[in-house]
């Protein structure tokens, strides 16, 4: 409608070219090798493909070995996402809402723990998890993961909460509620787009996480990126079933974006606008 | 509803000092005051949503009611942000509270109805809050704490954000609504004259502190001290420090001008005073002088701020600074001499320490 | 009114279950830790005491200060780089309509891509024998192969980083900027300012925190760099891209180090946490600075 | 059209300066969040086409109600947006395609915008610079510019740890710093000031307008703003100009029913009343009024009076009805009368307490001086 003052600058288009090219190049390359077999690949170099071969694909949907890593992926992705953003939910308005003692520390404690190299606690979830008898199990993942996505998770709500004004609050208390139910009925409908987002962050961050996943299953609870580590066998490395493997674990990301395409500029401000 | 040596504290900052403090029942209370002068917190303090650091609060019946939560209380709240609940429609926001309470469904919906009806609301009944015009979120907010039917209504500066001519509609339409109901009404304002159009009880408060209290009139007539006129006084009262001279009936003004003041002000008046804070109201000031006879106070107009039908007119003179409320549009250019009229009767007098002399007669 | 929070302890019933889910993972590992980097375990039930030993057997740990000097490097360059080009992207990102859908989409690609699939990404498409990258350098006469030189493994790692990570500085600036009231532009526009004026005076003030948030970022999830580079080139050639997790991990996992490990684990942990409480205090120290 | 009331001159001291000619303007697709919906929200113009010109160091106001098109004039003058008809020139050159850097004009807005990272002189002389201003120029300039809005001693600070006044303040200056201006434009710049410091920056505008002799137009939805800054004052309401005159004129003559409501508090009484061919009756009276015309229609005509000017009175007489007291308020400064007269509420607001109460049944007095004939919405002459 306006016509708004040029926020323009030499070569600006040019630039978003070249970085959506440098994105796209090498998934393209990705994309183009799991349609080739593992014999064109090695021998012949071709920049475009040649015929689309989804032999790679029907491969991977045919061995349990294989589509049960995306399974028990989606599955820790998708507890650990519940649990966090569950437990969140309440701390983060507690933050939000009221001062304690010790808040400020247990805000920055919890901050910390994004700061742990996963490294750091390999050996001791390791232990950790054997001793209660959770190795192996899609909740060892889960809570795992967790220590960096509550913190995370804690700290994107409290960002919505607070944009929230407390005096709606204090109505629903002067109207009678109780804190469960007017949690429930008239703040949770109003924090919706922020535990989106934060779903969202929780989501991709256990998504992406290769170590903590790998060193807590062996076989029950195995996730895609460790079932991939597979495909080095005697006969060398089996390019095209990694690079369609490769493929597929990009589809969740990419269908999770695709819905939240118009919440990703709000999620990245954090709900602090 | 009664306040017992109530004070309010958080952290190291005071909100309100000690005040005791009587609600007129099934009336409006209007707490007057400038900004962070403590209504907010007493109206926080009488719904239950801050504890007093000390003193009690008692309920109609006399019972202590300082440590029943907000929940448990008859009280109903509105504040100058319109607060409804964005996610449920006009409808379910009028009915909130009725739910809550166990209302019947059929009894909430006449009442709801009958609610709406009443602040115009009745075509909007399906829309959300977000789609409504500021003057509607407000009445909707009024909508739903009148519907509670509560012994204690708080209204937080509920007009505050809205547009004058708004403003101005629901401010006549309110005394009307609370007429009919069995419900104490407290209202915060910071605009003395809300406080006289609305009526009822005004409690003065200046900084943290009661200072007076009674019918609206009668306050606002009868100040008691010099901050309690100036706490209801809208242009700002005109203050004038100025010595007695008893032997010539006069004051002296910084600048050795002499007022003559009247012998029913004189008379009243110890003769060891020597300084005195010689207090008027904008309106008694006029820009012609009447029939009786007037004093007269010379200066340069600083400014003629026109409201519509009044015109406010800034004059000055060395040290002193008056302001005149007169009817009708004056305009007048910075900086044009001009004398403004008053009558010597209508002067207030107050000692240095600012406890009331002299009060002129209604 | 938006006075002060209200003071209510109940408050720690709502804060309970964060603090015991977190606690569990996180508490009673770092117990352990602490607990190993003062031991020595030599079976299941002997242990002996050994105070600072593991403490200063890894300070004077020459391979330590190798990784930890380039993963300082790393983590320098890696900021240089992405946060520059991030903010550049961010502004040069259109402003509505079905563009931005589309370039915002594109840019959180990468950031949803398992890290250990992005090295795989890497994997194949830097391979000189198969992939384009290596391929298309070879072609135009580079001798570039990442597996044997330390140089090419340098840039390509470097290059993984920029291509997984300045997405999320970008997107971070650019909802910043999005949060930027149109005023601002139109009185700019009438000022008659240039668009460096613009961004220096306007919008560079007004991502102050937004670009901070992302600084952090970087740094930590940088300097924690594992998977990637393990896919990639598995720390080599040599140990030209072994940063420090990779370092940490060879030690408890691959040699079952212990209590070296642990000691490690924890002064690894403290230099993060020292340096982004500097990081986080000069950049607090520039906007007290700026308003006296 | 409505475009008849809104072209004046003002005598022959110069040519007018902004100039609109057939200006319209519409929004054809209306943002999703857009104001809530109103009555008239069938209506495609948010700016209905006007005419009319203003002259070179006049001081004016937009007012009117939220949603009532003035800010869509204003950022059509500034050239934020631009109009979907007509055109606008500035000292007989055609604007209407120029950005706003291009334009020569200056705005403030309704929210401090200062440069945080620059000190309050630096914002200053912001404009200035960017024009390719000496630094000797620059600096008497702004200097000037600081006397006047006391910005003198913080000159040297940065803007950023100002008060919300001070910050409003810089706005104003940089607005102002510019002397060679076609018009500096004003869109309710005293939202953030609080209420008790106001009059003192309104002082400090009419003054600067007396000193610098800069067009200026102030967009506002307050009308003691509107009427104490402003020469003239342009009343809008629902994308139309209704009235465009000065503070007297708009309280004694409003031409339109939205002017009579709008000013004054409370606004104008309107009564309806009937038309014998002759002369206007209410309940058969005969009511004499200024205006001399006959109406050109006879249905939906009024009386209209302000409160002030209402009287009441014990008996009949001329230009006398009766009237029902539905209420009366002492407050404190006047006494506000609810009346009842021929089935519709009316006030009187009355300057000396008096002696009458709710439930009684008198007379209104309608001074036929102050009463005047509408038909329709317009004032009959």
């Amino acid at each position: 409608m306006s016509s708004r003052p040029s926020r323009a600058f030499p070569g600006r288009t040019l630039l978003i070219a070249l970085y959506c090219v440098f994105t796209l190049a090498p998934i393209y390359w990705m994309v183009h090798m799991s349609m080739r077999s593992n014999e064109a690949i090695t021998s012949t170099f071709s920049w475009l493909p040649e015929s689309l071969s989804l032999a790679n694909y029907i491969r991977i949907f045919t061995d349990p070995a294989w589509y049960g890593g995306y399974i028990n992926s989606l599955i820790y992705v998708a507890i650990n996402t519940l649990l966090s953003v569950g437990v969140a939910l309440p701390a983060a308005y507690a933050f939000s809402r009221y001062s304690f003692l010790g808040d400020k520390h247990l805000f920055f404690w919890l901050l910390t723990n994004r700061m742990t190299p996963p490294a750091v606690f390999l050996l001791p979830f390791f232990q950790l998890y054997t001793a209660v008898g959770l190795m192996d199990t899609h909740l060892a993942v889960a809570l795992a993961h967790m220590v960096f996505n509550v913190p995370l998770a804690v700290w994107i709500l409290e960002g919505f909460m607070s944009a929230v004004p407390r005096e709606i609050d204090e109505t629903a208390y002067i109207d009678g509620y109780s804190f469960p139910r007017f949690f429930a009925r008239i703040f949770l409908p109003l924090v919706k787009a922020g535990s989106g987002v934060t779903a969202f962050f929780c989501f991709m961050f256990s998504w992406v996480e290769l170590l903590l996943a790998r060193t807590l299953t062996s076989v029950d609870a195995k996730p895609i990126a460790a079932t991939m580590t597979r495909t080095v066998s005697a006969a060398g490395m089996d390019w095209g079933t990694l690079a369609a493997a490769g493929v597929l674990t990009l589809l969740p990301g990419a269908l999770v974006i695709w819905f939240v395409r118009k919440y990703i500029a709000k999620g990245f401000a954090m709900g602090r606008v | 509803m009664q306040l017992v040596d109530v004070s309010l504290r958080s952290g190291s900052e005071t909100w309100l000092y000690p005040l005791s403090l009587t609600l007129a029942r099934t009336q409006i209370n209007v707490l007057l005051g400038a900004t962070r002068a403590g209504k907010t917190s007493l109206l926080r303090t009488l719904a239950g949503l801050e504890r007093p650091a000390t003193g009690r609060v008692l309920s109609a019946g006399g019972r202590d009611v300082t440590h029943v939560p907000v929940r448990a209380r008859s009280v109903a709240m509105v504040y100058q942000q319109f607060i409804n609940y964005p996610s449920f429609t006009v409808y379910d926001n009028i009915a909130s509270p009725l739910r809550v309470a166990g209302v019947a469904a059929r009894e909430i919906r006449e009442r709801v109805t009958a609610m709406a009806q009443t602040l115009r609301l009745s075509s909007v009944l399906s829309r959300y809050p977000a789609e409504l015009s500021g003057g509607q979120q407000q009445r909707v907010a009024l909508a739903r704490a009148l519907a509670k039917d509560a012994d204690l209504l708080l209204l937080d500066e509920p007009l505050v954000n809205l547009d004058f001519k708004l403003r101005e509609e629901l401010r006549n339409e309110l005394p009307r609504l609370f007429a009919r109901r069995e419900t104490t009404v407290v209202y915060a304002t910071t605009e003395p004259h809300e406080a006289l159009q609305l009526g009822g009880h005004t409690h003065l408060l200046v900084a943290g502190r009661l200072v007076q209290s009674g019918p609206a009139l009668d306050v606002f007539r009868r100040p008691t001290t010099l901050p309690a006129a100036q706490a209801f006084s809208d242009p700002p009262l005109n203050v004038i420090p100025a010595r007695l001279d008893f032997a010539r009936g006069s004051a002296l003004l910084a600048d050795d001008m002499a007022l003559p003041l009247p012998g029913s002000l004189l008379a009243t008046l110890p003769r060891s005073i020597d300084g005195v804070v010689l207090g008027l109201r904008a309106h008694q000031l006029t820009l012609a002088p009447g029939d009786e006879p007037a004093c007269r106070i010379d200066g340069h107009v600083d400014l003629a701020e026109i409201s519509g039908s009044e015109t406010y007119v800034h004059v000055s003179r060395a040290g002193l600074s008056l302001v005149a409320q007169v009817p009708g549009v004056h305009r007048l250019s910075i900086g044009e001499p001009r004398t403004l009229y008053f009558k010597a009767a209508d002067l207030y007098c107050f000692d240095e320490r600012g406890a009331l002399l002299f009060s002129p007669r209604y | 009114m938006n006075g002060p929070k209200p003071v209510n302890q109940r408050a720690w019933w709502l804060v309970l279950p964060v603090l015991v889910s977190v606690a569990f993972s996180a508490i009673i590992p770092l117990m352990t830790v602490v607990n190993y980097s003062v031991q020595d375990i030599l079976g299941p039930t002997q242990r002996v005491f050994v105070g600072m030993e593991w403490f200063r057997e890894v300070l004077r740990d020459s391979e330590l200060h190798g990784a930890l000097l380039r993963q300082l490097v790393f983590s320098g360059a890696v900021l240089l780089i992405e946060m520059p080009l991030g903010v550049a992207l961010a502004l040069a990102m259109p402003q509505s309509g079905w563009r931005a859908s589309l370039a915002l989409v594109l840019f959180a690609m990468p950031l949803l891509i398992p890290w250990n699939v992005v090295g795989t990404i890497w994997q194949i498409f830097a391979r000189p024998d198969i992939g384009m990258l290596g391929h298309a350098l070879t072609q135009l006469g580079f001798d570039y192969n990442y597996a044997q030189h330390s140089m090419d493994a340098w840039i390509t790692v470097l290059l993984m980083d920029v291509w997984h990570w300045t997405s999320l500085v970008a997107l971070l600036a650019y909802a910043g900027l999005r949060s930027i009231p149109e005023a601002y532009y139109q009185a700019a526009a009438i000022d008659g300012a240039s668009r460096w004026a613009v961004f220096r005076h306007i919008e560079l003030p007004r991502l102050r925190s937004v670009l901070m948030i992302a600084v952090l970022l970087r740094f930590m999830d940088s300097f924690m760099i594992y998977t990637e580079p393990f896919v990639l080139t598995g720390g080599g050639p040599g140990t030209a891209t072994t940063f420090l997790s990779q370092y940490l991990t060879q030690k408890a996992v691959g040699q079952f180090d212990l209590g070296p490990a642990a000691a490690f684990s924890l002064v690894y942990f403290l230099i993060i946490l020292l340096v982004c409480f500097m990081l986080y205090s000069f950049m607090k120290d520039i906007d007290t600075r700026e308003s006296p | 059209m409505n475009e008849a009331p809104c072209s004046f001159h003002r005598g022959i001291d110069g040519m007018a300066q902004i100039q609109l000619i057939d200006l319209g303007h519409s929004y054809e697709s209306r943002p999703a969040s857009s104001r809530p919906a109103r009555a008239h929200e069938a209506d495609p113009w948010a700016l209905k086409p006007m005419t009319m010109s203003w002259n070179d160091g006049g001081a004016y106001a937009l007012l009117g109600p939220s949603g009532c098109g003035k800010t869509t004039l204003l950022n059509i003058i500034s050239g934020l947006l631009q109009p979907t008809r007509g055109r606008i020139l500035f000292d007989e050159r055609d604007v209407t395609a120029l950005p706003p850097e291009s334009r020569n004009i200056a705005q403030v807005f309704q929210f401090p915008i200062v440069y945080d990272t620059m000190t309050v002189f630096e914002n200053l002389a912001f404009p200035l610079r960017n024009r390719g201003w000496h630094a000797a120029d620059i600096e008497q300039r702004v200097r000037e510019i600081s006397a006047i809005l006391d910005l003198d001693a913080d000159l040297g600070r940065r803007a950023r740890g100002l008060s919300a006044e001070a910050k409003q303040k810089i706005s104003l200056g940089r607005g102002l710093v510019r002397p060679d201006v076609a018009a500096v434009l004003f869109d309710e710049p005293l939202t953030v000031i609080d209420p008790h410091l106001k009059w003192l920056l309104r002082r400090k505008l009419k003054q600067i307008h007396q000193q610098l002799r800069l067009s200026l137009i102030y967009v506002t939805h307050d009308q003691t703003e509107a009427l104490t800054f402003a020469d003239r004052v342009v009343v809008m309401t629902h994308g139309e100009i209704v009235q465009v005159g000065t503070a007297e004129e708009l309280f004694e003559v409003p031409e339109h029913r939205f002017v009579g409501e709008f000013i004054g508090s409370p606004g104008m009484n309107f009564l309806e009343c009937a038309w014998d061919g002759n002369s206007a009756r209410i309940e058969g009276i005969v009511i004499r009024t200024v205006s001399a015309m006959r109406p050109a229609r006879q249905d939906s005509l009024a009386i209209g009076i302000r409160p002030e000017y209402v009287q009441i009175v014990p008996g009949p007489g001329p230009n006398c009805v009766p009237v029902h007291i539905v209420s009366v308020r002492d407050v404190g400064v006047s006494t506000m009368v609810a009346l009842e007269v021929a089935g519709r509420s009316a006030w009187a607001k009355l300057r000396a307490p008096c002696a009458l109460s709710a439930s009684e049944r008198t007379f209104a007095h309608f001074p036929p001086e102050r009463c005047a004939l509408y038909a329709g919405d317009r004032r009959v002459a």
